[in-house]
């Protein structure tokens, strides 16, 4: 009979429901060797995975090992209680956004955006602020609702901060897309710091963007959104208008 | 227009030679069936089932006719006697058989061209049953469009058919045009087909009637709501191709892998047995519009592609005979060629576009079966892709009829689920960015490639002409074809082979020799 | 200053030495979702990754969801141990095959070879026995101390042993390469329990040898060695004789 | 041969129009110099360290000099006056000055000519002091072997120069010819050159003269023991660009990235101030036999490639133009290109066949660097390999000279040390399999890959033209290059100009004008 997924107890899925195989890869310092292989493959096991297999391995260099596993997960995930926590956003169209500034809010949203610090990177935040935008959608600058300053790439937090405080800023909007060693977790963490040392956090909206950043991520660093590949202007607007309305309407 | 420059003298003395080939061929087996022929005749007149063991019916009734000697015969004179003797059909009379009710040769056997005319117009009957569906199907085609060529062929081989569905919708998703059922690995040397939806298979999933109507099924609901017809094949091999032709017939499978000689060279099946076997399977195949592939691609595996290259054309004269005879047309006919070249060769490319091209341009009217790198992959995952990536560049850039896509995974796995959908993704990004490749360029005069498909076709003619000698029997035998040797008097399905007698009678052959039903 | 390798505490490396990164790949049975996407970043999570990243997701079917991850290991592996364990096995060459099985063992060895089962996979039985063998390496039909019956593929574990008790094997060796659904285990353990059920399994050598066969599993099966992809005839031959000589030595 | 049927009038006026723009542009950055012009002088007179605060040696004397409003003579009057008067050598004079005990212009000021003769002596030197280690390294390379075109250029940007000598060796191991030190994120904008090793950067590891030395010894000992030579190349960009020109000289970098224009639209360098370091910086490189590569590829990560490609074909004509007159020779001028096609564009692979021969057509004795895609790549790693196969082809089959290869993660990290290997593999894979490729195929008269370059050269031809009118400055400003406008008058490191005045004297420049050291 046809089989049943339980979306209770969710596992990888690769030939069969269940088979719970993951495909991995990774460098190990070591000699290439069959003790490498040995160290791989207990690795894996302590990783949690069930018959690890080797299916590929190779010297890169002296010291340094390749490898090409693939183990059965035995964890599951509870994808019900993922989808409980109402997870999935709907986004409004461009019409849909300003109809419902115009109602909720009333008034111009103000935004200012840039790539900071060394990172040189602006087709993401031009993505989402110019006009021109993004796979067929207007950019913030396009809808009437919106003013937006864009100071381009390359900017230092401090000058974007200055510029936010400067034109009242409803929302700063970063974008970072050099993540080495970490460096956007560093350039937005200083941020936000910049901002509450400034006494501003509860001022302005805070979100960030790129293709590294998840919302999840975001929101750990102080952020209220973070938007990764894929997102379109009309995502963030969505975002803004409804997280401004709900401020608007706690405070009254 | 040629682009290897090839001796259209040369090509013709290849067809002469093929065409003898198969004439011995023909000549070798004739007076002979196989149980597993006369059992697609019962097949095709509806008969199905399994009795309390398990035993299919038409093994039942086979069988029950062949214990008791009448085999020679064929299965039509009995079941045609018998159905004007009881006015039963063949499915009631198999089930009366299987009862224990009923002995087929106890009864009054009837005038000779009675029994003939009465089994031949049900067998008419049936195949414009069959027909009628194909019909059907070929409307449906047409109303959802089929794929372009080279339509994109890929497996499902979970070993459940359920499984199968859920990979062969993601494979119809991903881009895919026909969707193979492979076989469980046990399946080949059953010499019966088992009964039923099955859930348990290794390497496949059984071919089994009720397995090939759920996968139907649930292609053509993807199909529908996808507004893109998905073709489905499965494989005529084995102790019992022509049955599963027969199956492939009802349940309106668009291809079938069919060649006797994987069979033969690495299952071991018995020489006689597969070709005669063939013969049926290609022309119930050929009569109902469905598309066969060959297996060419399989010598590559186990003889170097180098070197081997000319066998693999000389057998596709052979092949390409063999179905013709069996009244396939060109048009049916996707001979089997392959992209093996061992991966370090200098300008393996260039041989490899000359050998793809060379099968283009000998059977220009053929859908072309074009297999991807396997026998030279590992467990680097990126490197298998690599291979993939140029053996689609050669597909699109000489116009192959169908394409098996290549999964990183091949040198390890029966593709994960995900697999597929990266090689099928493969396949689209290199179609779409060489799409005119082959049209663009030209071959240099004389260069490597011409000069490589010219030497393959002189190899080949060579080892035509050599065969034309021997016999295909005896090339076999002499480890032509992908290094193995196989004698025939030997192999596995030989006890199944059954010479017949002069009133020996197959109504289905003299229904379907008139070319197809369309 | 030139940093220094920890072999007892290894993990993966791939920018910087210790940051434990892998790549994953895998699908859930899920619908594509953003949901779908916490799903794996929680498995990943329980696996026991930090920092997982979902660097690619995309839907395969309906209710099927791939995605390509990546995740710090936090785990290590003592690699000194391993090398402790005198893991690597150094290979004879064929001259010294030969005079190591004069020496020691002063008679041919014989044995008996198959792809077993339903598996019509010859090709890696024939590179270990045939005289042509594999990479310019002779099969072990081409060594002079040697006796050897390739029976081929699909063959029966009960030809493949009533032919071992018939000859006289002093090692049956068994090849598998069709190992969907872990048909290899199936077959090899169905093998090693008619062995047993004979009484023989003292008598002889039992190797098993295929593209997903390893040492460790083989072991686990209850054979004396197993072989993966690379072997070569030598390396089978070596282990033969090498194991015949200590059970000389063992039983006096 | 040409296969594109370029027309020869066509390129000839191409060649015209870039002659005159580079001329234009010769004039508009006339009569100035820049403080890293100036620092590069010291450090070509072997001038290095840094000061208690981290300040480098050449900044110190630099800056030392322009408060005090003496650098429109050049720095090399003052350390050739130094000389005279102290017979300190040039480091000395540095150290002396750094510990503020020396003020260069409260010396008294010999004769003028007495003056150049002395500085004039010590940079000759000094340039035989390099050529002689110039020598030398291309004893070795010539000895151990370089690499056949097209070289394969990997970049490691760890930002520890330690961890990037494993990388490096990763590299070498997996067939690199060129592993390129990529910089720390953060030092273009820099106007100074850190100085010491350094094991924290982002996105790259400082461009150092003590990670360039770091970086040599390891390539050298790994060149020595595998028995093939290993190029390192880095980048002469940002506000430093002639003073890592001449640091790289002192190490015996082979090769350099070397584009004003990169910093220009991408990290907003003044306009000027780039043109007037890259006329020094490319003068020292050409000097001493360095491959230089311009940044024509990075146009098509801002623009559209099909629509952007004439920009592309136009920068190169200025770019080879302006190398030429700084006095690099062709077979030093790696001009930039790169395979950039949106992956759904149709007969996308057609495009870039035509672009890259076309830049070999015109360019022909060009080492032409081409890049991967990396603009449409994304995470999924098979999606890229695929991409990068096919650019690996055409790389071969248009016989490019230098190629950076692409890795499957190139749409998210900077590669992890095995990213590197397969996109090797890949490269090693596809250069073997398609080896001749390039000389055995013609392209279709009038087929869409010859049409394709012939417009894309008309293209080019026009907006050479009119950049001919506006000049250069100009038509950055009309954003004809990556879509990026940039202003004259506008941009980071604009206070770094210095007018010159009239005794103004660079003795480099007079000694390295005569073509090469060789
Ligand atoms: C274009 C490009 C460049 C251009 C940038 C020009 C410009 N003005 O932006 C140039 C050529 C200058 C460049 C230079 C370099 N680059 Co670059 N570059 C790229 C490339 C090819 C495409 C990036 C891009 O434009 N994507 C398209 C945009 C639309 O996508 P996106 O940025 O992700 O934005 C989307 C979302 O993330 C989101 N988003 C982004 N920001 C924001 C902000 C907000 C508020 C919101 C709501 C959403 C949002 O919405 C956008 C639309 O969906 C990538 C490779 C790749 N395929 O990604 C490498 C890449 C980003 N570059 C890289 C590097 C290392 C560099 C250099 C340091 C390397 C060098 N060779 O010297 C230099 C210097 C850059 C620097 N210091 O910052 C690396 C980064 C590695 C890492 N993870 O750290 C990459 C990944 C390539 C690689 N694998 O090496 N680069
Ligand atoms: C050649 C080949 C065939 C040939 C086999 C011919 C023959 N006479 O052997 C043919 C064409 C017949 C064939 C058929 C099928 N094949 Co097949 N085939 C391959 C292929 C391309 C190469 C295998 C090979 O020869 N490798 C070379 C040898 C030398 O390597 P090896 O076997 O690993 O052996 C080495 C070691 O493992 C070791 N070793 C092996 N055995 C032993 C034994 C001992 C004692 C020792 C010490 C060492 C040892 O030493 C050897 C040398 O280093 C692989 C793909 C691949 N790249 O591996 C698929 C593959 C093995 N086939 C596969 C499948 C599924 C099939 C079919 C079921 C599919 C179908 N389309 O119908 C059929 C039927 C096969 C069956 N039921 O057994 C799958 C198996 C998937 C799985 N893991 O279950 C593979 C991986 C392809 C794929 N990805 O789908 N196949
Ligand atoms: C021509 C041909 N027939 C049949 C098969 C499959 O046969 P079996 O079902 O015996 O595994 C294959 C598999 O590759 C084939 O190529
Ligand atoms: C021409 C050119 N110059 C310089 C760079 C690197 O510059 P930076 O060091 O400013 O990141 C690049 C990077 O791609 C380049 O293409």
């Amino acid at each position: 009979m046809p089989r049943e997924v339980d979306h209770r107890a969710v596992r990888p899925y690769a030939d069969h429901l269940g088979d719970g195989l993951v495909q991995m890869s990774f460098t190990l310092p070591v000699p290439y060797s069959l003790a490498a292989r040995k160290a791989a493959l207990e690795l894996a096991a302590k990783m949690g995975f069930q018959e690890p297999e080797v299916i590929h391995y190779e010297q890169l260099t002296e010291g340094y090992t390749y490898f090409v596993m693939y183990g059965r997960c035995v964890q599951s995930v509870d994808f019900d209680a993922l989808q409980g926590e109402g997870f999935d956003i709907e986004y409004m169209t461009e019409d849909e956004i300003e109809r419902f500034a115009e109602e909720h809010l009333g008034r111009n949203v103000v935004v200012v955006g840039a790539s900071t610090g060394s990172d040189t990177h602006s087709v993401g935040i031009d993505a989402m602020l110019n006009l021109k935008g993004y796979h067929g959608h207007h950019g913030l600058e396009g809808y009437r609702f919106f003013k937006t300053y864009n100071l381009g790439s390359q900017v230092p937090n401090s000058v974007l901060l200055a510029k936010a405080i400067e034109v009242g800023a409803d929302a700063i909007l970063v974008s970072q897309t050099v993540t080495q060693q970490n460096l956007h977790v560093q350039n937005l963490t200083e941020l936000v710091e910049m901002v509450e040392a400034e006494g501003r956090r509860g001022d302005m909206i805070l979100a960030c963007g790129g293709p590294r950043v998840s919302n999840e991520l975001a929101k750990e660093l102080g952020y209220d959104a973070g938007f990764s590949k894929g997102t379109e202007p009309h995502h963030l607007a969505t975002f803004i208008v409804r997280e401004l309305a709900a401020r608007v309407a706690a405070t009254g | 227009m040629s682009k290897l420059d090839l001796d259209p003298g040369v090509v013709a003395a290849c067809r002469q030679a093929a065409t003898r080939i198969a004439e011995q061929v023909a000549e070798q087996i004739a007076g002979r069936t196989t149980l597993s022929v006369e059992r697609s005749v019962t097949r095709l007149l509806g008969v199905d089932g399994a009795n309390a063991l398990e035993v299919p019916l038409p093994n039942v009734l086979v069988d029950h006719v062949h214990e008791r000697g009448g085999l020679g015969r064929g299965i039509a004179y009995w079941l045609g006697n018998a159905m004007i003797q009881t006015t039963s059909s063949p499915q009631q009379l198999a089930e009366a058989v299987s009862a224990g009710e009923l002995d087929l040769l106890a009864l009054q056997e009837a005038e000779e061209p009675a029994i003939h005319e009465r089994v031949t117009s049900e067998c008419a009957a049936r195949l414009r049953e069959i027909a009628q569906r194909f019909d059907e199907r070929r409307a449906m085609r047409e109303r959802l469009g089929d794929g372009a060529a080279p339509l994109r062929y890929v497996l499902t081989a979970t070993g459940d058919v359920y499984e199968d569905v859920v990979h062969a919708r993601a494979v119809a998703e991903g881009g895919g045009d026909i969707v193979a059922v492979i076989r469980s690995t046990a399946q080949s040397l059953l010499d019966y087909v088992p009964y039923g939806p099955t859930t348990e298979g290794y390497g496949g999933t059984f071919a089994t009637q009720a397995n090939f109507r759920i996968m139907r099924e649930a292609m053509d609901e993807w199909s529908e709501q996808h507004g893109r017809y998905v073709r489905l094949s499965s494989f005529c091999s084995g102790l019992c191709m022509s049955e599963i032709a027969a199956m492939g017939a009802w349940e309106g499978f668009d291809n079938m892998v069919n060649d006797a000689l994987y069979g033969i060279l690495y299952r071991d099946i018995n020489i006689v047995r597969g070709l005669i076997d063939q013969r049926i399977s290609r022309m119930i195949n050929g009569y109902f519009g469905v598309v066969i592939n060959t297996g060419e691609d399989n010598y590559l595996r186990t003889a170097d592609a180098i070197e081997a290259a000319p066998s693999v054309t000389a057998s596709q004269f052979i092949n390409h005979q063999l179905a013709l005879d069996s009244g396939v047309p060109d048009s049916q006919i996707g001979l089997g060629d392959a992209f093996e070249i061992d991966v370090p060769v200098k300008n393996g490319l260039l041989y490899e576009w000359a050998q793809a091209q060379l099968t283009r341009e000998l059977f220009p009217d053929c859908p072309v079966k074009y297999m991807p790198p396997t026998r030279h992959m590992d467990g680097n995952l990126f490197r298998t892709h690599a291979a993939d990536t140029l053996f689609n560049l050669v597909t699109i850039a000489t116009g192959q009829g169908i394409q098996t896509i290549g999964v990183p995974t091949e040198g390890i796995f029966t593709p994960h689920i995900h697999d597929r959908v990266l090689g099928l993704q493969n396949v689209g990004y290199v179609f779409n960015a060489a799409h005119d490749l082959g049209e663009e360029i030209e071959f240099k005069r004389g260069g490597i490639i011409q000069t490589r498909a010219q030497q393959v076709l002189a190899g080949a003619h060579e080892l035509l002409e050599r065969i034309a000698q021997t016999g295909l029997f005896g090339a076999i035998e002499d480890a032509t074809f992908g290094d193995v040797s196989r004698k025939q008097d030997e192999g596995r399905g030989i006890e199944g082979i059954v010479s017949t007698e002069p009133g020996y009678f197959n109504p289905f052959v003299e229904l379907m020799r008139e070319a197809s039903y369309a």
